[in-house]
């Protein structure tokens, strides 16, 4: 098990991922233009920790996630990733078919729906069972304790794997789900807004049992949320993104207080906090996402940003490190990043 | 206070779905006074009963659906008060009511417009329902009032159809197409669930906007604590169709009494506490609707609940109109 | 809009193409000297062997089967399309005096089904699940369950040989006012709408019972308006589109029952005289037949497919569903 | 470990079919349906047990009698029984219209999964294909082909399957294009479960519902077909009884206004019948999904 105090491993380096969607058009499917989802992301995860991915609808985020999970294939980009602590990384998406499908065990899913996860017409325990089957698990009275013991591990009575699920709540559910994730032993688990789709008194549940699991397993969490409140809640740290990009990353810690960029404070002054007396400086954004199938020039956020210069319209900013912070990462050529402004060329503008 | 503050007061209400064979108690007892001029959010989990609380208002339940009992008493500015609940669905005092006195904007905006009318079309429609007013008056003020909604291009748009417009917008037509008329109340369906976060706080700040200007009383109905802190200025807690607590916006964040509400402020996380406080969860599930408990209906996933809890408690007031129903809720094991 | 109905009939093509070429290797594969079907029966009667050879080179009956195929449909859309082997008359003569009364037929067929259809359908879902619904509804089961042909029986024996209101057998225009020949048209009409009134009308309750549940059915009564108009302007409106693809589905099946009911009330159309080609092993004449009734299904499917598409704004001005501008 | 697969014993094991059946019988459509769906098959089955007489041996002598205790529906002009007829001649109807049905089924069926699964070129050739199949009226396509393969029981079976795939086709593809999207999908992917057995271990059994739906409504569709087909005498050989054929009589004022026991009861035979698996399919349709149709 990996000490959790400190992280230091790099478990999951994506490096500059792409997804591309074609839009296709007329009589003979010509493609016309792109839907950039993802474009051009690098990050890391480290072995242990909790990364937040947060945005609004549309932003890339569960996209960039389903690619880790290889769900998704990347148009360009690299995931490397470490199978054990002091081995070498390798690139998922150039493994041969064999290592392609162990590595499957290693990194797991849990989706946004919790009624669209389980089969309707399978009892939970066929749902684990072909999936531990085909994993190793041969034996099938193994298979069913292991079953029993998952469910056990989520709080949920072991009777419970001859149900089906029209039978459960929405949260036993998400809980029944995190179990199958959990049921081949992987590192990495991308959660796709796990309780976004809970009452809020169930939603409090499914967060704390996924952080007790964490603790005890040693999992290692990509946590895909629209809602900062609980991402915060979850993350070690946080990556922000907009149209397909990262546009700011920093610790959970360090975001709600030293935010940098526009965007990331437009979001936590729009997220509505449950307390009062503090009154909020709002900000409002202007109009609405512009589309990813064409993405404004220049800095993407420039249309709605409150802040927006120049610059902005023709030269996109490179996410960069901080200079007083070097794990603080932001893209924006308003923030006081290692490169500066004035390196830019005049003519640029 | 004087009876005609409260533009609306609603009296042990209770709606009920027939459901084949079973009868759901949707609304169970609930009373409620609507200060006028002010905003009042009700808030609750799915399945509370806060939506029908809203559409009995309107009445405007399904089939399935029908006041049972109580009083919803309205009072308008300048007519007779009268009691909603008297009047079947479909009764014209009802139809001139809606829309013109009280509106009511939904939880979808992506299907609360017909696909298949022009905008303008389908917010006209309300004016012409309600007014003698020529077309083209009716499309001056239609286009106007999209303006104040700041909508761009307001008087090219209305000739568009829905599906070219997006949720934000859509939503910001529903509430142009609810305000056309003047009313003196609008209800607000969960207005912001399906929106994003940033789109969320642009219909937040449009509604408040518009309440200043033409100082009309909204019911927001939502699930999160957080716009309720942020919009209202009275808040009632709902479970399991009935009203739990009830109070002025500071004695519901500042001295929450009942079990429930100070449950659900502590199960979510607040942003900027970073994940220090371990949150608490309400333990359990919500009971089936059709399958009540006896006596107080958070009595099963209650931590305070004793012997006394298996009869129903009182709705109690305990201090300046803060009300809660809960055994314990004065001076009780509640407050300690 | 025009982009899409241009796009829409573009389409027809191929399709016209494929079931004309099925249609072709069908006359092919069929017994037969094909250059009997080609010249007429007394010119051929006159000619020796070598001629009937000439003839054959001539006619380009030894050319490549792609080459004879686009020649036939060449001349198939110019109105040449053979001679009857059994009758020896011009099959396009046959055609135009039988078509126009099948056309006719099922038209009236339409029409008939799709009033008594909406009607019961409509009156179905806005009384549901009341008495008069759980009637209307054994009737529309009972409906589709009954073969055309024995209603189009049952009504002869009934109505025509019964109670003689309309006339028991055949269909013939000469001599005959309007009102004399929509006597003729009544019963068969009649029957063979029934089958599609009973489908249309479960479809059309079924269809506004769907619509009723949508939010923006609230929102037209949230804003007041009385009933009637809530379920004209935004109930009714919005089924239609949903039924005009039931409308699609099962217009091929009242052109194909037509043959039966022509057959049933002796009702002289191209579909009755298409079973007596059958019988007569005219197949040159069958063919033809069954290209003209596909092409004015296919036609028809169009007609409807574009008065869908005016109806619904999304597919009338492109799917950007969702875009903002 | 052991505590909880002891205690695990005790819970009896519920079961989908089980339940859905359950639901199927309490809901009075379906069993109006069922109900006679069995009993003319049985009686179509039993045949020899419920009548003495051969339905193909003529009998100069007994020609055209009305109906009495001897002959229950009377006899034809050959002398046939036609009760006996109209039994033995639903077992050849039923038999089409079923076989048909299931042989369309089967080939929309894996079309279907195929097409929803895989998508791209092989799909839209098919959708092609059922679009031009669907557009041609139904009737006129079992025409042709039967008179080109010639008419028979065989052939006409193989037509009905022809033509019979489309609906199927379309409906397994819709359903396979949907749930391909759904979470579990998804899941069974991350996990590295092969396209095949996601295909028709996972998304297949999940169309199942509706196929069944779909089978009764051709079911229904074919045995009027054939009724008509026979009708017009076009669809099974005239020695064949079917109830079309034997309606075939029909044909003639003189059988209609004086003989009306010839076709009466062979077409009340195809009604009730048609009624019944009708009635099935609308209760099993409520059964699936209470919010459809």
């Amino acid at each position: 098990m990996s000490n959790q105090s400190n992280h230091t491993e790099i478990l999951l380096d994506i490096k500059n991922i792409k997804k591309y969607y074609p839009i296709q058009a007329g009589l003979f499917r010509r493609t016309i233009g792109h839907v950039k989802a993802v474009d051009d992301v690098s990050l890391y995860v480290k072995r242990g920790e909790t990364l937040g991915l947060v945005g609004e609808s549309g932003c890339g985020k569960t996209t960039l996630g389903k690619c880790i999970v290889r769900l998704h294939r990347p148009t360009e980009g690299e995931l490397r990733y470490r199978f054990d602590e002091d081995g070498e990384y390798k690139d998922l998406l150039s493994l041969d078919k064999k290592e392609s499908f162990n590595a499957r065990k290693k990194i797991q899913m849990v989706f946004q729906d919790p009624y669209s996860s389980l089969n309707p017409i399978k009892n939970i325990l066929t749902a684990f069972d072909e999936p531990l089957r085909i994993h190793g698990w041969t034996n099938a009275n193994e298979r069913k304790e292991r079953v029993a013991e998952l469910l056990e591990s989520v709080n949920l009575h072991a009777d419970y794997m001859y149900r089906y699920p029209n039978e459960f709540s929405g949260g036993q559910r998400q809980r029944i789900c995190i179990a199958r994730a959990m049921c081949v032993n992987p590192d990495l688990i991308v959660c796709d807004e796990p309780v976004s789709a809970l009452d809020v008194s169930i939603q409090a549940q499914v967060l704390n049992l996924m952080k007790d699991l964490q603790k005890e397993h040693g999992l290692t969490y990509v946590f895909i949320a629209h809602d900062l409140s609980v991402v915060e809640y979850m993350s070690d740290r946080i990556a922000v993104m907009y149209l397909g990009k990262v546009v700011e990353l920093a610790s959970a810690k360090k975001l709600y207080y030293h935010f940098e960029h526009p965007y990331t404070e437009a979001l936590l002054s729009a997220i509505p906090i449950p307390k009062i007396g503090e009154k909020r400086q709002r900000i409002i954004l202007e109009g609405d996402v512009p589309s990813p199938a064409n993405p404004p020039a220049g800095c993407r956020f420039h249309t709605r940003c409150h802040k927006v210069m120049d610059i902005c319209r023709v030269k996109s900013p490179e996410l960069r490190p901080m200079k007083n912070d070097p794990d603080h990462l932001v893209a924006c050529h308003l923030a006081d990043t290692v490169e500066d402004i004035a390196e830019i060329p005049a003519d640029a503008v | 206070m004087n009876k005609q503050d409260y533009i609306l007061s609603i009296n042990d209400l209770k709606t009920q779905f027939k459901i084949g064979k079973r009868v759901v108690k949707a609304v169970d007892g609930v009373t409620l006074n609507v200060r006028r001029g002010k905003t009042m959010g009700l808030v609750g989990e799915s399945g509370c009963g806060k939506s029908v609380t809203a559409h009995s208002i309107m009445q405007l339940l399904p089939k399935a659906g029908s006041i049972k009992e109580g009083e919803i008493i309205f009072r308008p500015q300048n007519s007779e008060e009268f009691d909603i609940a008297k009047y079947r669905k479909t009764d014209k005092k009802l139809r001139n009511m809606r829309g013109r006195q009280i509106s009511m904007i939904f939880q979808d905006p992506m299907s609360s417009l017909n696909p298949v009318y022009r905008i303008g079309d389908q917010i006209i429609e309300s004016i012409i329902q309600h007014e003698r007013i020529s077309k083209k008056a009716a499309i001056k003020r239609t286009v106007d009032m999209l303006e104040m909604l700041s909508i761009p291009q307001a008087d090219k748009r209305i000739m568009d159809y829905p599906h070219q417009f997006s949720g934000g917008m859509k939503q910001r037509v529903m509430i142009a197409m609810g305000l056309i008329t003047n009313p003196e109340l609008l209800i607000a369906d969960e207005p912001t669930t399906a929106l994003d976060v940033t789109i969320q706080a642009q219909i937040l700040e449009l509604m408040q906007q518009m309440q200043e200007q033409l100082g009309f009383t909204i019911i927001i109905i939502t699930h999160n604590m957080g716009i309720v802190a942020d919009m209202a200025d009275d808040i009632a807690v709902m479970y399991m169709g009935k009203i739990m607590e009830f109070g002025a916006k500071e004695d519901i964040f500042l001295r929450p009494t009942h079990p429930y509400t100070r449950a659900l402020l502590k199960s979510v996380p607040v942003l900027g506490n970073g994940g220090n406080d371990r949150l608490e969860p309400i333990r359990g599930t919500t009971p089936d609707p059709s399958d009540m408990p006896e006596g107080c209906s958070f009595m099963p996933r209650c931590d305070l609940a004793t012997e006394k809890c298996k009869n129903a408690p009182p709705y109690e007031d305990v201090g300046n109109g803060h009300m809660v129903r809960c055994w314990y809720a004065k001076g009780g094991a509640a407050n300690e | 809009m025009l982009k899409y109905f241009v796009s829409r009939i573009l389409l027809l093509i191929p399709m016209l193409l494929v079931i004309g070429l099925v249609v072709f290797i069908g006359l092919e594969l069929a017994p037969g000297d094909p250059i009997t079907a080609m010249i007429p029966p007394d010119q051929l009667s006159s000619m020796t062997l070598e001629d009937i050879e000439a003839m054959r080179e001539s006619l380009g009956l030894n050319d490549p089967m792609l080459v004879r195929y686009f020649r036939w449909l060449f001349n198939l859309i110019k109105g040449d399309m053979g001679y009857s082997v059994v009758t020896g008359t011009p099959i396009a003569s046959i055609i135009q005096n039988l078509l126009p009364a099948t056309i006719k037929l099922t038209f009236a067929a339409l029409i008939i089904s799709t009033i008594i259809g909406l009607l019961f359908g409509i009156v179905s879902a806005i009384k549901s699940n009341t008495f008069i619904d759980y009637i209307s509804s054994v009737l529309g089961v009972i409906g589709i369950s009954m073969p055309e042909f024995f209603i189009g029986i049952l009504a002869l024996l009934i109505f025509a040989i019964r109670l003689k209101w309309f006339p028991a057998q055949g269909r013939t225009d000469v001599g005959l006012n309007a009102l004399q020949s929509l006597k003729y048209l009544v019963l068969p009409a009649c029957s063979l709408g029934m089958v599609l009134a009973a489908a249309l009308m479960r479809y059309t309750r079924n269809a506004m019972l769907d619509v009723l549940n949508k939010d923006y059915v609230k929102t037209a009564r949230a804003k007041g308006l009385p009933e009637w108009k809530v379920y004209y302007k935004h109930v009714f409106r919005n089924s239609l589109m949903p039924i005009s693809v039931l409308l699609l589905l099962r217009l091929p099946m009242l052109i194909g029952g037509s043959v039966v009911i022509e057959q049933v009330f002796g009702y002289a159309g191209v579909g009755s005289r298409l079973l007596a080609a059958i019988n007569g092993s005219d197949y040159q004449l069958v063919l033809v037949i069954i290209l003209l009734l596909s092409t004015v299904s296919l036609l028809a499917s169009v007609l409807i497919d574009m008065f869908t598409a005016l109806l619904d704004p999304r597919v009338r001005l492109g799917g950007d569903i969702g875009g903002a501008k | 470990m052991a505590t909880v697969l002891a205690s695990k014993q005790k819970v009896k094991k519920s079961s989908l079919a089980k339940r859905n059946l359950q639901k199927l019988l309490n809901n009075k459509l379906a069993v109006f349906g069922l109900i006679v769906v069995t009993a003319m098959i049985l009686a179509c089955i039993a045949a020899p047990l419920l009548t003495p007489y051969d339905p193909m041996k003529i009998s100069l002598s007994e020609r055209d009698l009305e109906p009495s205790s001897n002959h229950l529906f009377g006899t034809d002009k050959l002398g046939r029984d036609v009760f006996a007829r109209t039994l033995y001649g639903g077992r050849m109807s039923i038999l089409i219209g079923l076989s048909g049905a299931i042989g369309g089924m089967l080939l929309g069926v894996i079309f279907g999964s195929l097409c929803g699964f895989f998508g791209g070129t092989l799909d839209a050739i098919f959708v092609k294909i059922a679009e031009l199949v669907s557009v041609v009226p139904q009737l006129l396509l079992v025409l042709v082909l039967s008179t080109f393969l010639g008419a028979g029981v065989q052939n006409l079976i193989y037509v009905f399957m022809f033509t019979g795939w489309v609906a199927t086709f379309r409906l397994v593809r819709g359903r396979f294009f949907s749930l391909r999207e759904e979470s579990f999908v998804e899941a069974c992917r991350a996990f590295g479960i092969g396209n095949l057995s996601i295909a028709f271990k996972h998304i297949l059994p999940n169309c199942l519902g509706p196929v069944a739906v779909q089978l009764t409504l051709n079911t229904a569709g074919f045995i009027l077909q054939e009724a008509a087909l026979s009708f017009i005498g076009l669809g099974v050989p005239s020695g064949v009884p079917t109830w079309g054929n034997i309606m075939n009589a029909a044909k003639e004022i003189i059988v209609i206004t004086q003989s009306p026991w010839l076709w009466i009861p062979p077409g009340i035979a195809i009604a009730l019948f048609v009624l019944g698996v009708n009635s099935l399919g609308d209760g099993m349709r409520d059964v699936l999904d209470p919010s459809q149709l």
